[in-house]
């Protein structure tokens, strides 16, 4: 018989509806996606949508729009938490996120847990549904193949499914037990890249997390690139395309896109503006003066790195190269 | 006899653990610090994955999170959480290292949360990889402190199983045969897991620590078999390699 | 108005069923030659998938297989197999443009064999991809060969399902709501299929050919609705793209 | 209810078995696997296997490994027939073959149908079970991530699902009529490559059919490359890492090793050499005497590249650049 967890889910869709929302939504042409942060929070990023980020929580992430939308004050957002870190903390702290789906979240790894993610769970601020870092990435995979679930070997046996939405299956052949974990299709995704050309197509350098199913399993999808370029170099290597451009509705330059957080091949942590982040976290009144800053009063996300200034942005470049 | 810390200590042990020429999922923290220990001294073949889809890099300093660029650095291979987990899930990792807030008698291990779930004493990060790690891999290695609470009977929530509740239960759970909890190292001993019972074994207690301070601080009634021994020393050169790898004590200062 | 050859007419009424800006799946032969004249014509956005991977080529030459390295040339990106069905799977190509040995009046298609399975009077190739283009795809454009064996009451071997039987037979086999076969190209007409009855339909005949000619070379009763119309004709303008597609006449010179 | 097709299951796996061969047989650590094609084959493959190629039929195929396969007389495989086209033909010309897991075989594309391949089958020489190119795809797909079986939505309502061995089921969310594929792990892969080290690490640049999950799939992989590099090639780019190391069991360097088929970016098909062939196929005799001349009375792949010549070989690199 099958088992059933009592979590929420947060998304829901099945495979005719994931289908027709492609054929209805989804641009196949090659068009230039050009744009701003701000205009691209304005057209598809509305309250109440749940919201997928690429990267690792702390690496290649895309703070030019999690910034864009705290400071258009977007609310009441559901969230993939597959290792979110300071991309979610940052979102919690302008409180624009009602529920998660948690596989690691509220926490920055070997430097500890997160006072201010923390509060929002603890107070009900913020609802949580369990899953794993797998099982979510299984869950997009199924979206991006146009599935409805996909079956899995993990979860079972554990209150991480009984909190979760999973189900179990037997398997057709074999008679044996199966997670089976319901595809989910966010309604946007924002996800940091290498490089992108004016189309779409995009280049992820190092690990992928899981960005390349996430672009094919999402609704609207919006890119930050450390640099544009011609949509020759992906046409004269095509295999080393990591995203297609017919998945991507706006491209962003943003060079150091992703600080604080880590780009691979570009820049190291900004562990000190990390610490002052998360020091502001004990206490709300010093988030809300963090994040007047450097959210609220800046511009935009060059305004931002201004105040960073350079010579630290060059120091983490040197720190990346392990020079 | 070099000085040395608990952490340190726990490192060593951990890191004996390893077999050359296998393969190890590893998490944030210790567990990092023992493999790369591990792959400087006894097993220089150990091959390395990284939940975020590192395989077989060369760790060139301490890295902050699993999924950071030194975890990546000189891969064989950038693949992403799929990528880690379908090749744990197809039987091709051999140790998991995992750490946990609690640790339970049948090695399940809590990293979600204290209290009840919806109304949490204390938010913990949740399962991250650790659930799909330790179901997936044919053996998983746990790094806990050794106190009443974190060792309890049960913990307050299955985060990752280890052998549920004794013998079997995990095949009927669904979880793949002849995987689970295969040591556990604290700062007091390194315990295992009796066969046929599936419930926490010691094996050997540090040196320096009694076996009654072992039963005093555990939450369960641990298996004590008769040939009890003592957990080898760091040696000299181990610790010189801990302390090349991290050399700012960030991990075993702690 | 240019000499043409059948096949010629075939490949410019073929192009004419392909939206600018839309994806297409396309099989080796005809269906290619059919959706580069597209591209040289009045869909130049118009995007191809080749199954063994290559998104959004730029051709060079008149490719062998649609696997080969014309199909994938300065192409925007290269998967496989698995990555372009399950970018139909979820509803990303809207026509696929097949071939059949045989093509009944529901639009099913056989390219696996003639005569019983086990004891085949003639074995060919197999789906390969028709299938999953059929299955997947919004529309499904089929181009055959006009005469009553080829285009039978009932295929001998459902290789790839139109309307398998009739109306919501596509629904209730669990194919994807909405999809099915729209348009059937052969030397001597256009058809379509009845929204109600799922059954062929004369759109139009070709020039030179008369309605009875249709009739009599085919194996079923075909729908006829009042407004049948002619084909158009070629331009000259898609006759010369057309022999710059496939100068040596490959597949237009048969 | 679930309904299932009449065709053998030609290759038979259970979860836990993929997972305890690749437990108790892959190897893990970085050993040198170079070695030719004629210790590889009789090492790894024995008569009754069920074989799997790379490549697209007569696109990047591991011609040295088919051809070693026919002059060693390898008997009774079952082979995996995604877009076999003269690989398969060769292999069923060697009388190595008794029973194919079709999706399109048998036949040259844009070249027409091969009389050997049919004459096989029509005679009842070679068994047929039918599958499609993504069902294979999906098959493998499911073997590479340990799964005993992936849900779609192809082959549904098709006399293709009544002669295969695939099932349905429900989605366990919405109800929803699927096909389930069962998993398949070939007892051996041969797969050629653009670049290899000496581990095994690959890439493929071009299409990749399904080369990557097919490596993961399988019992045993034997890779064929156009050149080996230093490890260093992919270290420092492991993104571009198509198949990681442990995959492989032995690599193979094979310049021209795609030869009379195409290699994308390196030569392209040997049009006079491929009519050759399939006109000698029209007839047993004559396909004897091709074997006999191309393979059976030449040492290895480097003598048969000889009898081609370094003229026509050239030619069909400059064919492959458009020059």
């Amino acid at each position: 018989m099958s088992e059933q967890g009592i979590g929420e889910l947060l998304s829901t869709v099945t495979a005719d509806e994931i289908r027709e929302w492609n054929r209805d939504h989804k641009q196949r042409g090659l068009v230039d996606k050009v744009t701003s942060p701000k205009e691209a929070v304005q057209k598809y990023i509305k309250d109440g949508m749940y919201l997928a980020i690429g990267g690792f929580g702390h690496i290649r992430i895309s703070m030019p729009l999690i910034y864009e939308m705290v400071r258009q004050r977007i609310g009441r957002l559901r969230v993939s938490g597959h290792t979110a870190v300071h991309d979610l903390d940052v979102l919690i702290a302008g409180d624009c996120v009602d529920a998660v789906d948690v596989a690691y979240s509220f926490a920055y790894e070997t430097r500890g847990l997160s006072k201010n993610g923390r509060r929002a769970v603890e107070s009900g601020r913020v609802k949580c549904v369990e899953w794993t870092n797998a099982a979510l990435s299984w869950r997009i995979k199924a979206a991006a193949m146009g599935l409805p679930f996909l079956p899995a070997r993990n979860m079972l046996g554990s209150d991480t499914f009984k909190y979760s939405a999973a189900r179990t299956i037997e398997c057709p052949f074999t008679g044996q037990k199966l997670v089976a974990l319901p595809a989910l299709m966010p309604d946007v995704s924002i996800i940091h890249v290498h490089y992108a050309d004016r189309f779409g197509n995009c280049l992820v350098r190092g690990t992928l997390v899981k960005d390349d199913d996430l672009a094919k399993a999402s609704k609207r999808v919006l890119v930050t690139a450390e640099r544009i370029v011609p949509d020759s170099f992906f046409r004269d290597a095509p295999e080393r395309t990591t995203i297609p451009y017919f998945c991507v509705d706006a491209v962003i330059e943003a060079p150091f896109g992703s600080h604080p957080g880590n780009m691979p091949y570009e820049y190291y942590f900004d562990e000190e503006h990390i610490r002052e982040y998360m020091k502001a976290g004990r206490d709300e009144e010093q988030l809300k003066a963090y994040l007047e800053k450097y959210v609220y009063s800046v511009d935009d996300f060059e305004a931002y790195l201004d105040l960073i200034g350079m010579r630290k942005l060059n120091s983490l470049r040197r720190l990346e190269e392990l020079r | 006899m070099s000085e040395y810390t608990p952490v340190e200590l726990m490192a060593t042990v951990a890191s004996h653990q390893l077999e050359d020429g296998r393969t190890v999922g590893v998490g944030t923290g210790l567990p990092m610090i023992a493999a790369l220990l591990a792959q400087k001294t006894h097993a220089p073949n150990l091959i390395i994955l990284f939940e975020a889809g590192s395989m077989a890099p060369e760790v060139p300093t301490l890295p902050i999170s699993v999924g950071d660029s030194r975890c990546s650095h000189r891969a064989v291979a950038a693949t992403g959480l799929a990528g880690i987990m379908e090749t744990g899930q197809r039987g091709m990792i051999d140790y998991a290292f995992l750490g946990g807030a609690e640790v339970d008698m049948y090695g399940n291990i809590n990293s979600t949360v204290i209290g009840d779930h919806d109304h949490p004493k204390t938010r913990l990060p949740g399962s991250g990889g650790a659930n799909d790690f330790g179901s997936l891999s044919w053996r998983t290695i746990i790094i806990a402190r050794h106190e009443k609470d974190k060792l309890p009977e049960r913990v307050n929530f299955i985060t990752t199983p280890g052998y549920i509740d004794g013998s079997g239960a995990r095949e009927r759970a669904g979880l793949p045969r002849g995987t689970g909890p295969y040591r556990v190292i604290t700062n007091l001993a390194l315990m295992g897991f009796d066969k046929e019972t599936c419930r926490m074994k010691l094996i050997s207690v540090h040196p320096g620590v009694t076996l009654q301070q072992v039963i005093d601080n555990t939450g369960f009634e641990l298996l004590i078999p008769d040939d009890v021994g003592t957990s080898a020393l760091p040696t000299k050169e181990e610790l010189e390699r801990l302390r090349e790898i991290d050399p700012a004590g960030i991990i075993i200062g702690r």
